[in-house]
């Protein structure tokens, strides 16, 4: 099922674009999962992935664990600890 | 009460802001301005965030306040783009009848702010290096500060 | 850093004085505004203060703040005199390097002021009725919170 | 040795002025002993002083305690609990 990645931050610059569209294979079922797929497009995702515990994920909009479900999920969001305010 | 939220490239001013908040019947108004610093020679600042997410996270927070103390009314404005020092990023205001209520609702929210509304800023110093700030243990310490009240 | 301190008849305005706050090389401003609530039929409030006292004592509650946190600018302005509803009566202001030294410091003054400046409310209502405000225990406790921080 | 004596709020309604130069006797040396004496002056004085947990005291200025010697005060005022902010 079609998805819609967003990057931010360093995440999108590692991996050089903020969006793509993505049909992740069905045994790709959580964020986790998700990450060990996109990283094997090339060596900035790698980068990006490099170190799990500098990323955060939003499914839907709101805030996530990277061990979540993304069953069902349309838009992921894939960035940094936010540094707002 | 609906929260007033916004999020601009324009530049604010914190006098306008607070006097919206002056509503009917209130006895206590709070606000908290956040301003670019020009420590280390940063020259500029850049203020990325997630568009289709940032104002329900903004909403969330003000929802939560507002669960939380007795607001009359209740302000969030954040910038997002380019800025330079001086510039003000943030501004959040609260008020109430009582003082305890609206200083402790605009804490509350500037502090959660911090933490979970999607922004992220890029600093670019005067010798050339630009890099993107990292987040700070202490932001989620003083949110967690919160979670016990 | 040398403290805005003012007592005065006449009416201030918030934004000016917030605007003061703004110094260079800040990145936090806390205000608070206190309003006269118009409760119960209030038709004004009568605030007499101890002259030759108010301003030591407030200078004293400022260089608390300041020993306490690292403040780049403090305002406490009060008004004296006569009031009615939506009046402004009080405003504190700091401005600091970072949030919670401006926040504190803002909220330290204000729950001070309430019990260590000499200043007494009258109020007298639409009925005629004209009475001393009483002090709150709630002032007592919340100022005694800072003395274990 | 005279000493100024100030009244504010309804200390100073309940005594009908607001300010007074006293030469209270050596034996009157702390605030409660002044109150003592200054009850002698009148029953708006034995009102106002009635519940002295109500009454609060500066002693030059400063904050002081019921207790507090007033030896060497020059000014000395008598007032409820503040109450502005």
């Amino acid at each position: 099922m079609a998805v819609e990645i967003l990057y931010f931050a360093w995440v999108r610059e590692a991996i050089g674009r903020d969006s793509e569209t993505v049909e992740p294979p069905d045994d790709v079922n959580t964020v986790e999962t998700l990450l060990d797929w996109l990283a094997g497009r090339g060596s900035g995702y790698m980068e990006a992935f490099a170190d799990r515990s500098r990323l955060r994920v939003a499914i839907d909009q709101q805030f996530s664990g990277l061990d979540a479900s993304i069953a069902g999920a349309g838009e992921i969001a894939l960035f940094p600890p936010v540094t707002g305010g | 009460m609906t929260p007033e939220i916004r999020v601009q490239a324009e530049p604010f001013d914190p006098m306008t802001e607070a006097g919206r908040l002056e509503v009917s019947g209130i006895g206590a108004v709070a606000t908290f301005t956040g301003i670019v610093r020009g420590e280390e020679g940063l020259e500029s600042l850049e203020l990325e965030h997630y568009d289709a997410m940032t104002r329900s996270a903004l909403e969330r927070i003000a929802a939560d306040a507002a669960g939380r103390w007795a607001l009359m009314a209740l302000s969030i404005v954040h910038r997002v783009g380019r800025m330079v020092p001086g510039d003000r990023i943030v501004f959040v205001g609260a008020a109430a009848q009582h003082r305890s209520e609206a200083i402790d609702a605009m804490h509350f929210v500037i502090d959660w702010l911090k933490t979970d509304a999607p922004f992220w800023k890029r600093e670019t110093f005067a010798d050339g290096r630009s890099v993107w700030v990292e987040a700070r243990e202490t932001d989620a310490a003083q949110r967690a500060r919160w979670l016990n009240i």
